[in-house]
């Protein structure tokens, strides 16, 4: 199996002659992701260089290919409406990379989809990948490699760290998936953590969290109370300072102040061993297993 | 993006809510004017972005023009927070019989505006919302349906069993959410919302930060950044599209993407040392990019050596490994670069550097652990 | 609630909609001085709240202000279904060079806004929904957050492909759903928008219902109800908190509930007579409804015998045997009464009716095979 | 079983110091419906007649009674609101009798509770009643009888009279739902079908249609498509006049004219008996039992 993406996966690229979308749907066909079109209102009837064919609307694109999934790298004062798009053509998935999207345009989309029963994941994210079937986002497909550990992250970059330390010591990945770093997201820690429960494939779950909000504390929760799957944990941002608050409001919102300390103690009190560097995670992985 | 509280006074103001009158001054000549003008005892208020001003004497009470004219006196200039007091604002002040707080966040659970309430406000909120968190009411709000009115009657209910009171919050909770909403704000706080001993409900202050990422559809709200009273460094990063965070250890970080820069640090610190920063050079990064990263880290004398620690997804090594190159040239870097370069054209980047000064490493560990030992031995 | 032309042009104008400038006029003598100063051409339009004006001779095109004034003249009392047309439009004529359909109503299955567009519109746009459905456009739209940018878009590209006629059309759509929203309409048509030969768009007739229940929340609104286009009886009807429809049979009735009531029509038609009307007396009915009802009934000559079918639930028999035992005094009704009451305090009801002329019925099968019968007899 | 209510229901009645409210609460507790409490702001700490507490939020009521429905008596000015308060506070099931809602109150409020998993029955309906167990409404309780006939309805009285002759010929009834007139109303025709198809108790359902809309055709097709239960139904307005049309927007969203003739044909054609008159729905009912 897998979560969220597989060989199954017909992906719609979404800003698709951009500069980044142009790039990135060259990078996922050559990883041998499913592209079955792209849309750029105004371009319909182009073919991209990877010979994907361009739609005027996601309408039009799911339409003619029998699209599934879109993925969104359309400038951010656009993605909220593109994800809206999607979700009202009938994708069942749509993955926005797009960053710098207002909080406030997530906050009116996300009701919008979930009411069409689309998953959203990001925005501000790296994408989704199930190593050597479907890749679909940014991040570098070679540093992956197939297997029973699903990743889920709230960042881009440390999760490649933590991927590459994985293959290297041969532990494969089911999924990959970087849920974004903004404060409204369409597919949260909690979110992921539910869809490994369900996946066959998948043996131990490794999260890796940072600094802010509480979802850390609720994941630890649920593993208390029972989840089905073994877990590892990383932490980011151990030494970042107490910087720049989110006034009263921040913190009374939470219930706690959203440190790392607070976070690697709830998991540890759930019994889940937290890496201290990256590496540490494939040792911790290599226990459990 | 903080806003003034004079800024946030008159957004709120805008939006109907019940603000006292006030008058924005730099000088303190102005002062006995503007508390003459609105008639005293009025309330001067240091205008600095930071919190906690009353109890650092950055806000005072003055009942004649006089006095009013002697606190702006004491104000203006006053250091709070390593940021220097420019600006005061002479309000009209208010009596005040009950004080609750009113402050609105988005809800990350439910992806939604959550208004939070208490009628235990003023400055110990915090210490009310872990003490007592049962006089904090959190109500979730509809985005675009807006505050039910079930849910006004429920807030206000929460605050006040008066019901001339009540009947002034419900425009105050409708006004702080239309506030909120329309200026794409990320925090709206009012604290204290005053009832006055006639029974009259007031804002008597007013807190706003707005979601940067929206700026570009609010230049009025852009014209109210006030770059004097943030950090020199950070404000040149925003302006290369960096992030930073200035800290105070030994060794400088340029790290691609916020977690990989935070996971540095971390191990920094485990490893024995400091960083001297957080930076986060974003995605694609031109050249020019680093450039301007190394620019502000080495303007920092306690750097010691300087970190670069990238995972090449989007970005490319080559990139950075150019931009280095060059910054070193013109800048005429001499702290010694230790350089971690993994991914996408990492090969490339390797030649480029090839027989230069650079410190190479092939790991994150074996970075950190080379800049320590550098930062060390210097 | 239907409401004329010249109420909705105004509404939609409001709105933001290009709708052409016109002048209302009662008496044929005000049409010249209204179409010199629009400007002629001038279409001269009967304000009458039913559909096939233009079909029936109430829409004429004037190119001069003599024209308009003998259009106006003979439009001025003519008969339209009924109506007589005691207020005529004079609007600034438009050249016609393409005509849209545009339409907006609650969509039953998503319980949302539903807005329906064809590049064919013009009077036959049934024909057209029912021979090339592919023609018209449906387009859910969210009831609060309104029609999304990717909507407009391809709304606007399923009416043209001319760019420049394209950008005049997002406002339109907005603008109908927003005054669709504002109103409480329950149905907004503009039929025809059209494009001139010069590329602009114009609204060039207005249609617009008003959701019944939300008259009290529009007191505006309700002053533009014009009783005189309506049937008597059910205006009184409806003054009475009654629903009534005139029809042509022999057998009045009166019954508690809608379906009630066309179940017992039903009935009438299939026992092999004809219904004299609709009428639903609602629920918690008191006896004055009871009476109300029955005045307007007893109204019309061709009623031969009365037919009260009640199913008591909220309704109680009893009042409604007060009611008719009351009208049948007041009115001095010798038509024939059959009465089934069934339900909440029907024995009540049985023994107020004992004794009196009022005909009995058990079932409701009983009673209208009953009614028919004495309706026959006389 | 049975749908929607059953002895298992805990009832708050909003508006329950009101006229109508207050009879109705009578009326149901006689019945034997387990009602817990009312809500009527301003008159908490209150009980009624029958010993009921009052509250003055739904979300006190709910944590004080653990109810799980409601039933709506205010007046239409405040339904909608009624509706998504009790939403808000959590219970499954808002029965809304209020009639007279603007149209626009019940769009907005209805993916406000479907947000929160909430069924809402009407409004300006009689209500749901599953006899001998729970009635939720103002349908007179004693014309119904227990037993395995699922009934629902557009209208009201209606409703009564067709039961009516039910009972009098010995069917009882699982449970009986009237789902209200209005044009946007929370749970339709189909949404009813779904839930007795899923009742082991419920062996026939009976269709009480009306003109207007086009669910009946709907309903038929669904039918033809194989549905689990014996259909028997009825469909009122045969006589009516075209009368006062919805412009032509009516006419195109329905695609037909939503006359009485085109129902029946649609039901006949799915092998659905339809009743001439209301008498002949337990001769049809007797007929596939």
């Amino acid at each position: 199996m897998s979560i969220l993406v597989d060989k199954n996966t017909r992906l719609i690229v979404q800003g698709i002659t951009g500069r980044d979308g142009g790039f990135h749907t060259s990078q996922m066909v050559a990883y041998g992701t499913n592209v079955v079109g792209g849309v750029t209102p105004g371009k319909g009837g182009q073919k991209t260089d990877d010979g994907v064919p361009v739609f005027n609307t996601m309408e039009e694109a799911v339409r003619e290919t029998g699209a599934n999934a879109s993925v969104i790298y359309v400038p951010a004062s656009f993605a909220a409406d593109a994800v809206c798009e999607a979700s009202d053509a009938g994708v069942g998935l749509v993955v926005c990379i797009a960053e710098g999207i207002p909080v406030k345009d997530m906050v009116r989309a996300l009701p919008y989809v979930r009411e069409r029963g689309t998953i959203v994941v990001g925005p501000n994210c790296p994408g989704v990948i199930s190593p050597g079937r479907s890749k679909v986002g940014i991040m570098p497909g070679n540093i992956h490699k197939e297997g029973n550990v699903g990743v889920v992250s709230r960042s881009g970059t440390l999760t490649y760290e933590v991927v590459y330390h994985l293959t290297q010591n041969g532990f494969g990945q089911s999924t990959c998936l970087g849920i974004g770093g903004d404060p409204v997201i369409g597919t949260n820690l909690l979110d992921a953590m539910a869809l490994f429960a369900e996946d066959d494939e998948t043996e131990v779950v490794v999260l890796i969290g940072e600094i802010g909000g509480n979802d850390e504390e609720k994941a630890a929760e649920i593993i208390k109370n029972g989840y089905p799957k073994k877990v590892a944990a990383f932490i980011a941002g151990r030494t970042a300072p107490p910087g720049k608050r989110m006034g009263h409001a921040g913190a009374i919102v939470t219930g706690g102040t959203g440190t790392a300390a607070e976070k690697v103690a709830a998991f540890k009190a759930a019994g889940v061993e937290v890496a201290e560097i990256p590496a540490e995670i494939a040792e911790i992985v290599s226990n459990l297993l | 993006m903080k806003i003034h509280e004079v800024d946030a006074r008159g957004i709120f103001a805008g939006a109907g809510l019940p603000v006292p009158p006030s008058i924005l001054i730099t000088q303190s000549a102005e002062a006995r004017g503007a508390a003459e003008k609105l008639g005293c005892p009025v309330v001067v208020k240091s205008q600095v972005l930071v919190g906690g001003r009353g109890k650092a004497g950055g806000v005072k009470l003055a009942s004649t023009p006089e006095e009013a004219a002697e606190k702006a006196e004491a104000i203006l200039g006053m250091d709070i927070k390593g940021l220097t007091v420019e600006k005061v604002l002479i309000a009209k002040a208010v009596d005040i019989s009950e004080e609750f707080y009113v402050g609105m966040v988005y809800d990350r659970v439910t992806r939604k505006p959550l208004m939070m309430i208490s009628p235990a406000g003023g400055i110990d909120i915090e210490e009310v919302a872990k003490s007592t968190p049962e006089k904090i009411l959190k109500v979730v709000i509809d985005p675009i349906a807006g505050i039910m009115p079930f849910q006004l009657r429920k807030m206000s209910a929460f605050l006040t069993a008066d019901k001339a009171v009540a009947k002034q919050l419900a425009p105050v909770f409708n006004g702080l959410f239309k506030a909120f909403m329309d200026v794409d704000s990320s925090l709206a706080e009012i604290n204290p919302l005053v009832v006055s001993p006639d029974g009259k409900v007031w804002a008597i202050d007013a807190k706003i930060n707005i979601d940067d990422n929206s700026l570009y559809r609010h230049a009025a709200l852009e014209e109210m950044r006030d770059d004097s009273s943030e950090d020199p460094g950070e404000v040149e990063a925003r302006d290369s599209d960096l992030s930073f965070v200035k800290l105070d250890g030994k060794i400088g970080c340029i790290v691609n993407g916020a977690g990989l820069a935070m996971a540095t640090m971390d191990m920094i610190k485990y490893f024995g040392s400091e960083p001297a920063n957080f930076l986060d050079i974003g995605g694609s990064s031109s050249p020019e990019k680093v450039l301007a990263a190394m620019k502000i880290i080495v303007r920092d004398p306690k750097v010691k050596a300087i970190l670069i620690n990238i995972f090449g997804g989007i970005t490319r090594c080559d990139d950075v490994a150019n931009g280095l190159l060059r910054a070193k040239k013109d800048l005429g870097v001499d702290i010694p670069l230790v350089v971690r370069l993994t991914g996408t054209n990492a090969e490339e980047a390797r030649v480029i550097l090839e027989g230069t000064e650079l410190v190479p490493a092939t790991t994150m560990e074996e970075g950190v652990k080379k800049a320590i030992e550098i930062a060390s031995a210097s």
